[in-house]
């Protein structure tokens, strides 16, 4: 059966189907219970599965990355949910310290496979806290994966392959489009590979990649675009770490041109990794310099502001625009 | 064969019964008018105001908004209990706490607003902001303590915190060193009984929040959070002692949670109309109101006044936050570093010009 | 009005004197030769071992290490009383208590001598490796006990952390959410009285780390580290109560640092030789092996033989360390994913192309 | 007076300069009071300035950065140290979501004038988590400076700058070169700026850009590189946030060729931040693609196998020889 459901439905289902096939999985977070998430990803679930696999957890981040540690050298699966990427910060510890390392330091005798959910980005007029990108810190850690979804179907397909996968996931959804659209999604127990970018839109001229929410922005971008005579090539990349730079490389080594949009602030993101890679594996394909459009080098501002600093479409289509104007 | 090598124990005050009936002997100054009419005004102010900041949001006026609905007592007795060279942390939850201390209550519709200029409050001195990372503020209130005893001073810090808080490292980590290093910090929990959808009993097996201070080391106690009498000793005598180089105090006042977790909460889900309307019976301001009543310090005329005043101070205030133009946009850049660097300069400057330009750039 | 609602206690547990006399009368099962002759052979073999790391060292042949000197009785103690389904998180100090869970002794030497593969160990299951960050292994272990918790097993987890590791959130969290879920595991503090530099007294004010149970509501008690008499009878019960789901227990065990911090460190900069004087008259072998000849179950022959066995032992795991050769360069990138990603493959064949041309690339 | 010491002894006069200085400046840490530090940073400071101000905290890095923020908004100048970066990482909530943004916060009202100093690098046979280079964890982050002296001199001044600015700082000390050599050290008080880059070495044919402890390899392979006729010029990038890429890019526009070499995991290192910048802002002076000489991608291995891990002179001479055959 296929329905039409938004990412958060998606991201719920996807829970559901992965704790049905397997007795192991089990979630934890704050609020995820009887609440059903504060976003509602895990409604249902404490009704279906019982609070031994659905569980409340007291109030503290550092101790849900660490449990979630050990839960998973025993053979579970924890799903463990973060409230808010801005509270992930007292979990790194346990994340880097130990969940990027067990299989590492045990030479393989014990692992962590458990999977850490967190809502992330702006544009949902929330508090402090509430709205920044900081993949790059995740991303960089040897040892972790990093996925993000950008639809319904994404978030199925990709959150099904990161529980099942035997290494630590640390999966970032887009909150600002949890409930952006509907789309179908056939509920078939079917993951997603965690290892390539996903190409939305083919096109000739110029390659836009993107993950996470703006990748809304940027297909519309293409689309105005396209409109005026350029074809975009629109990838998500999806998975952050590991990178799939080959689809990307081949996409730029054709298209000559290159315009990276993401959230985060520009300063070290992930773009700068994606740009270098580029610029060193492509450089003779070059036909124009790769462009950054990012959040800004500042403090994600409340959210009166939080507009003026989220890429609109506006910014890619004039960063786009530049990049086909040079010669 | 064992040996006894430690007793802690904890102790609960309490001055009213539930209908603001004494339950025995008052301290003396609770017979007089001052300071309890005093707290009562600042009570019902904030309950004014808690409800037009709700409303405010339902209208979509104000963004995602933390009701003190049930707290009034112990911010108000606080707030008036510190000296304005004393030190106030705050959470999230302090709102009239902090326009005591110095906040104009606009610049608080501003911070719930989206406004970065609510949290900045030049009135507060040296406060804190709103701290949104829970329980962080409890290592921020130690450091701030360290601070006032490295250069010896008679001053006293405050920090609060909710029941949900006390299970995060950082308030533990944060009362240990307070005991460590003897510091004239009060930490006061708002247990109100819920942290968001998560109860109370499902954040520790303690009996107790109070006696976490027992594992520190430090002093600890039990107050009743809806009783404004009991809250004035006890958190009068903390103050007095860090002040006073005696150490720190641990606080639990006991409280509830009146309203949902914020206006992005919906509390139906998860718990049961029938112990939200038996805290109804317990809460604070009705409860003082009473006493008052019983005293002779308060009549229905005086109510009737402070509504009106209350409802005009409330009135002012809105009108003036929403009459507040935005922030330019070089305040996204401007406050981040002492001074602005080249590269964030030309970030400021693509800013200003899609903003300039309604973002229609060449 | 004040009203009494919490009180907590902390028992001391100990049997034997310094000298190693009963202190009153014993529990049945010390009179005979077993468990504690078992338990005295594999302290002296512990201290062997200890005395050879550090002479490896010392000569260039080990980095650095952190001596168990001291600790010998609550390792052995602790590690002869878990069943082998139970499961042991350690810290970086449990050489010996690795070794009767099943890891090789040549292992232990392999992790300090900077080869991952002496945090392999096949022999020790579902067991954790070493862990370096202080306090984040009691969080695992409460991860564990949750997983057998939620299996419905009847197994028991054990930790054990240093006194200065009680001051860290990890721990705090770790029993705080234990004591919430009624966890079957157990937080064993080796109460070495130092955390490198920092004397017992300046990390916290609490008289004792025991009561930092009470903070969590969770049982909580000292036993004296040095006698393995009191060891046996509290952290059997502890294990047993665990294993029988009647929830966690912390209990913290009086010893001693009676070595440097670790090889890095010169503890004659910061502590007293007269401490470390005094602390001796305390220590576990002797106190043990006092008692043990008292009883008649022990004697200089036996000694001897002890002595000799264990340093053939000591001697072997030593030939075998050296005789190991490093780890293929493949090994430090193959157990990182379960698969080798594309990337990391490029990146392991440039460290192939490093080490085969002898740094000559190309 | 100036004197010949090494950096460790460098990062010690510093300190005790800023604290002679000013009374606000007090240090805290574990083991940084009677015994001095772990490396011996701290030695002498404690008798020097009384324990009011040299301060051995209980065992505990998120209490360690939450008190530094604390005591900062009260006009002290607290400067922390984590015993080793491998540590740093409980202490990041305080430095992010707080430090950083204090001032941002309160429209200018608080400000967080603290320095967290941490050793890092590998190289000295230490234990597990001993070792590592996370940089790019704080680089990334909007409000904090990152700050990496590489010779006694630059650890002098740098200190001294990171001390004084108002701004939180992250200094981070590459322990492997605390007493690599002696250099003259003059005690005059001057700090370094925090906003520029360092030329160590001119050259015309490529330029060398690094940080850290791999300076010294830098050097002795541009030294080496001279024998064979090429000409290096060997930038220490010093400030890793915000990075001065004006020298960057001056250089790089004039030689045409870049190697960049650091020790932390290239994917997401700040290496690619500085490619990505080079490559799109001097795409058409690049006559080769820029290189990076770094960790791997793997978590840093146990003592035996680190200098498999480790940037070599040779891994760095062979870089810049494949750059230089590029065309
Ligand atoms: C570190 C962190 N985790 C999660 C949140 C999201 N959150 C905001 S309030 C709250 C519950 C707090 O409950 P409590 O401490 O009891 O305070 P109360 O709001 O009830 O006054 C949560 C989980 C947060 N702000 N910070
Ligand atoms: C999180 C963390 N901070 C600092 C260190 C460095 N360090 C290693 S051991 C130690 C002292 C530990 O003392 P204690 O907990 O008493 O255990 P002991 O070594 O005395 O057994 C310190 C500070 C560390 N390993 N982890
Ligand atoms: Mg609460
Ligand atoms: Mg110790």
């Amino acid at each position: 059966m296929s329905n039409a459901i938004t990412m958060i439905e998606a991201v719920n289902l996807a829970l559901a189907r992965a704790m049905t096939d397997d007795p192991d999985v089990i979630l934890l977070g704050e609020d995820i219970a009887t609440n059903g998430g504060v976003f509602r990803a895990t409604v249902g679930l404490l009704e279906q599965f019982g609070e031994r696999r659905v569980i409340d957890t007291p109030l503290a981040e550092t101790m849900i990355g660490g449990l979630a540690v050990g839960m998973s050298t025993q053979g579970l699966r924890p799903v463990a949910e973060i409230q808010f990427m801005g509270f992930i910060f007292p979990a790194l510890d346990h994340l880097i310290a130990h969940a990027a390392r067990m299989r590492n330091r045990t030479r393989g005798r014990l692992h962590c496979p458990l999977v850490l959910r967190a809502p992330f980005g702006g544009g949902i007029r929330a508090p402090e806290h509430h709205s920044e990108s900081t993949e790059t810190l995740m991303a960089h850690i040897p040892g972790l994966r990093v996925v993000i979804p950008s639809s319904p179907a994404r978030a199925y397909g990709l959150l099904l392959a990161a529980i099942r996968c035997n290494d630590p996931v640390v999966f970032l959804e887009p909150k600002r489009i949890y409930r952006a659209s509907k789309t179908l999604v056939e509920d078939n127990g079917q993951a997603l590979p965690l290892d390539t970018c996903f190409t939305l839109r083919e096109g000739g001229d110029i390659t836009l990649i993107c993950w996470g929410a703006v990748v809304q922005e940027t297909l519309e971008a293409a689309t105005r675009l396209a409109d005026k005579g350029i074809g975009c090539e629109v990838i998500d990349v999806a998975t952050l770490n590991p990178i799939d730079h080959d689809t990307l490389l081949a996409s730029v080594s054709r298209t000559g041109r290159c315009v990276i949009i993401h959230e985060a602030p520009r300063h070290g993101g992930m773009g700068a990794e994606i740009a270098a890679t580029l610029a060193e594996k492509a450089l003779l394909s070059l036909q124009a310099p790769i462009r950054r459009v990012t959040g800004y080098d500042a403090v994600m501002p409340y959210y009166r502001n939080e507009q003026i600093y989220l890429p609109s479409v506006e910014d890619i289509m004039s960063a786009v625009e530049q990049t086909m104007e040079f010669v | 064969m064992s040996e006894l090598v430690y007793r802690g124990e904890i102790q609960l005050t309490r001055y009213l019964a539930d209908d603001g009936t004494p339950l025995g002997p008052l301290p003396g100054w609770a017979q007089g008018p001052d300071p309890l009419t005093g707290y009562y005004r600042q009570m019902v102010l904030a309950r004014q105001f808690d409800t037009k900041a709700i409303a405010l949001q339902r209208t979509g006026q104000l963004g995602t908004y933390a009701s003190l609905l049930g707290a009034e007592a112990i911010d108000v007795v606080t707030a008036c209990l510190m000296q304005p060279s004393d030190v106030l942390v705050p959470y999230y939850r302090n709102h009239i706490m902090q326009v005591i201390r110095g906040a104009e209550m606009h610049e608080v519709l501003l911070y719930w607003g989206g406004d970065e200029r609510g949290n900045a409050c030049p009135g507060m001195n040296q406060d804190l902001p709103n701290c949104v990372p829970i329980a962080t503020q409890c290592l921020h209130a130690s450091g701030v303590a360290s601070a006032i005893k490295i250069r010896d001073e008679k001053r006293a810090v405050l920090t609060m915190i909710g029941d949900g808080g006390t299970s995060k490292g950082d308030f533990m980590e944060a009362i240990n060193v307070a005991g460590a290093w003897q510091l004239p910090v009060v930490f006061l929990v708002n247990n109100n009984q819920w942290a968001i959808s998560v109860p109370r009993s499902r954040q520790t097996c303690a009996q107790t929040l109070a006696q976490k201070a027992l594992g520190a080391g430090i002093r600890g106690e039990q107050v009743d959070g809806n009783d404004a009498i009991a809250l004035h000793e006890v958190i009068s005598r903390a103050l007095e002692q860090a002040r006073q180089g005696k150490g720190p105090t641990l606080i639990e006042a006991l409280s509830y949670r009146l309203s949902d977790h914020t206006t992005a909460d919906d509390a139906t889900r998860y718990r049961e109309q029938s112990e939200l309307k038996a805290a109804w019976e317990r809460e604070p301001v009705q409860r003082l109101r009473n006493y008052l009543h019983q005293c002779g310090h308060w009549d229905e005329s005086r109510e009737q006044a402070l509504l009106e005043e209350t409802k005009t101070t409330v009135q002012s205030a809105v009108e003036q936050y929403l009459a507040t133009p935005s922030q330019p946009v070089d305040d996204l850049f401007d406050y981040l570093y002492e001074e602005c660097p080249p590269g964030l300069a030309e970030q400021r400057e693509q800013a200003r010009q899609k903003m300039a330009g309604g973002e229609h750039h060449e």
